[in-house]
């Protein structure tokens, strides 16, 4: 059983003559939720997409369980599930579909697990639409679906909350205190508090460069 | 329960053709613009269907590559725009495996189409039946050869503004032995003679092609992620 | 000397062809050295401006 | 610690000044051969017994062609070092190459059109070489235009690397091709080079010419590699100590 904790040494990104990431420091272990805030541009998506081993470092070390995720990158993936700011769904599959085919390349999923997660995010009414039907926060819920399927330790989440009500903003806090409950590890870019309980929120502020 | 790699691609594969069934006026193009074509030869050379012959199998390749080229541009364009494309990166099955399914699909989808087209078109051109198998038989094996290069230039434009115009510049070099080979296959079948030379040659290359673009191909679109 | 010149009557593809070899040539080299000093001037320009890290 | 040369290669401050100090080694022995190579090939030569002085263009065509292709392999190794090892002096490297490559290449078009043309009665013709060169060119233009296409420098060296190692393992494939293809349509070829035959005062020159072109590349490629280094680094004290020079 690898120890879940994500470490993150002195990492350094640049984006053409952007010094993007200048030297950041992280460790978010079991249980552990960190919030990167920052302005426009800061770089949180950036920050993200560089902790999945997207983008690749150009100086300082990224761990997972005390090893480097670059050792071993697709049994990393295997641990993680990212969402970017837009939903990873297709406009002519419904919802159910979608799922199946995004998290089914991961896990095997019945056709119970995509209803139970769908009812989970308040989204069992439209799981026959075309997304293309949807509104934006419709999708946004679909995509938590999908986040919670894949039952995967780490989550990196970038803008949870955008387009959600209110009853939909507390769903997002109550899915990550779930996930935090189990020893997930959660890190998410926000612009505001996520209204999260079983975990005393840490921050990273990132300044624009 | 984790999916193995060859169920992940079969799920991508059922996926793009469940998609293109969804939205048919894509996958119709490149076949309207290979008859488009097809037809605009008789009428800018001559109707004379001896001096047709001549020059069929030259059209029908041609017109060919140039749709099966138009295609490409849709290959990764949808799914790089969704974030699908970043969630196959981290999905943590193989992305060679992934992008070749994906290639698989795109080569069903067009490849297959305008093989079984070719004939037709073929036919107006003078091309005598016996000669047919000669055009869907290289058609087929070619396709899938330029839907495996072309899918490393479409992973490579990703990102870039207008990519239509770099995508043909970047893979039509790569396809001019497909086309010799191919053209040549289909020359010898017009004639009447036998075009097995050709025809290994080609599938030599699709051997080549299957085993190596895929992994430049998903190199490619690591690159366009970063 | 004319009858150098004459090339034994290929004078008019020999010539050209050494003419535009030797102006790539030259041209590469002046390509060359140019875009070395361009990569200085915007080197300096972003050492200026602080776009480099210490 | 037989390593340790690559390291100090993957180094841009060490390859910047290596750079810099080797220059003129290759500079002007690259001139010294060209002048060299142009006076025996267009004075000390006799007269080719067939073709006459019309020969006399192997010794800027056969040198130009040499060099397209050298400059396409260097590229090619050089973006699959810095694909592979990430590398930055290794795109560095591989940046510098593209232009001199495709300029050359169009040389060796030129000239080989303007060899053929008493041979051919006309500028071009099918010829084999005279396809694969143009093809050559072809992927060169394609990798120019794949890089002024992408905005980001970093993202720019990978994805045209990538393209350089696809084309490089093209690159036989295509020239089998089109040899397979030429067999078919028999197109008269002029341009059989290193006939064995070949009297010692008409090779040697080719042998100077080729020697001084590769001695140009190298000057060639330092002189760009610096600039391409430098636009690569960030380090200021670095690129201060640099520019000082």
């Amino acid at each position: 059983m690898v120890r879940r904790s994500i470490q993150a040494e002195r990492i350094e990104l640049w984006r053409g003559e952007r010094h993007v990431l200048a030297g950041i420091d992280l460790e978010v272990g079991a249980g552990e939720m960190l919030q990167v805030t920052g302005a426009n541009g800061s770089g949180k998506t950036s920050l993200l997409r560089t902790l999945c081993g997207l983008m690749h470092l150009e100086d300082g070390r990224l761990l997972w369980g005390g090893r480097s995720v670059y050792e071993d990158l697709p049994a990393f993936h295997s641990q993680l599930v990212y969402l970017g700011h837009a939903p990873p769904l297709k406009a002519d599959l419904t919802a159910r579909e979608n799922l199946h085919y995004w998290v089914g390349i991961r896990r095997s999923l019945g056709a119970a697990d995509i209803t139970a997660a769908l009812e989970r995010v308040g989204a069992a009414a439209w799981g026959e639409q075309p997304a293309r039907t949807l509104s934006a926060g419709q999708k946004r819920r679909v995509a938590l679906a999908g986040v919670i399927l894949f039952a995967a330790p780490l989550w990196l989440l970038d803008e949870p909350a955008t387009n959600l009500d209110g009853e939909g903003q507390r769903l997002v806090g109550t899915l990550i205190d779930e996930q935090l409950q189990c020893g997930g590890v959660v890190i998410v870019a926000v612009h505001q508090d996520l209204p999260v309980r079983s975990a005393e929120p840490r921050r990273l502020e990132l300044s624009a460069a | 329960m984790s999916t193995s790699a060859l169920q992940a691609a079969r799920l991508i594969l059922a996926r793009d053709l469940r998609l293109a069934l969804r939205k048919r006026g894509q996958f119709v193009q490149p076949l309207a613009f290979f008859a488009i074509v097809t037809t605009l030869f008789p009428l800018s050379i001559s109707p004379d269907l001896a001096r047709l012959r001549e020059i069929a199998s030259g059209v029908l390749w041609v017109a060919a590559l140039l749709a099966s080229l138009l295609a490409l541009e849709f290959l990764f364009r949808d799914d790089a725009h969704d974030g699908t494309l970043e969630q196959y990166a981290l999905s943590g099955q193989s992305l060679t495996w992934l992008v070749f399914a994906k290639t698989t699909a795109h080569w069903l989808l067009t490849g297959v189409p305008l093989a079984l087209m070719a004939p037709l078109a073929g036919m107006s051109l003078g091309v005598p039946y016996a000669a047919l198998p000669g055009i869907i038989v290289p058609i087929a094996l070619g396709t899938l050869v330029l839907s495996l290069i072309g899918a490393i230039g479409a992973a490579l434009t990703l990102g870039v503004r207008r990519s239509g115009v770099l995508l043909t510049l970047l893979t039509l070099p790569l396809a001019v032995p497909v086309l010799i080979f191919g053209a040549q296959a289909t020359d010898l079948a017009i004639r009447g003679a036998s075009f097995a030379a050709p025809l290994y040659l080609l599938s030599a290359m699709a051997v080549l092609g299957v085993t190596l673009a895929p992994l430049a191909a998903s190199a490619a679109v690591r690159i366009s992620l970063e | 000397m004319s009858e150098f010149l004459y090339m034994g009557g290929y004078a008019a593809f020999v010539w050209p062809s050494y003419a535009l070899t030797l102006v790539i040539v030259a041209l590469n080299v002046i390509w060359a050295r140019r875009s070395l000093d361009q990569a200085r001037a915007d080197a300096r320009r972003r050492l200026l401006r602080g776009g480099a890290t210490t | 610690m037989a390593w340790t040369w690559f390291h100090r290669l993957g180094s841009p401050p060490h390859v910047y000044a290596l750079a810099a100090r080797l220059t003129p080694w290759f500079a002007w022995p690259a001139a010294a051969l060209i002048l060299a190579g142009l006076y025996g090939g267009l004075v000390l030569a006799p007269p080719d017994y067939q073709q006459g002085d019309d020969f006399r263009i192997i010794y800027v065509h056969a040198p130009s062609a040499w060099m397209s292709l050298m400059v396409y392999v260097t590229m090619a190794v050089a973006a699959a070092v810095g694909l592979i090892w990430r590398m930055k002096v290794a795109h560095a490297a591989a940046a510098s190459c593209a232009a001199i490559g495709a300029s050359f290449t169009i040389a060796a078009l030129a000239t080989g059109s303007l060899w053929g043309r008493k041979m051919w009665g006309t500028y071009w013709e099918w010829d084999p070489r005279l396809v694969s060169e143009l093809i050559l060119l072809f992927l060169f233009l394609g990798y120019m235009a794949l890089r002024s296409a992408i905005d980001d420098l970093q993202r720019a060296d990978r994805a045209s690397a990538l393209l350089a190692v696809v084309g490089v393992v093209n690159v036989p494939i295509i020239h089998y091709s089109v040899l397979w293809w030429n067999s078919l349509h028999q197109a008269p070829s002029v341009m059989k080079l290193g006939k064995p035959d070949m009297p010692a005062a008409m090779l040697a020159p080719l042998l100077i010419m080729l020697v001084g072109f590769t001695f140009l590349f190298v000057y060639l490629l330092l002189v760009r590699l610096r600039g391409e280094i430098l636009r690569r680094e960030r380090t200021a004290s670095w690129i201060r100590e640099a520019l000082a020079e």
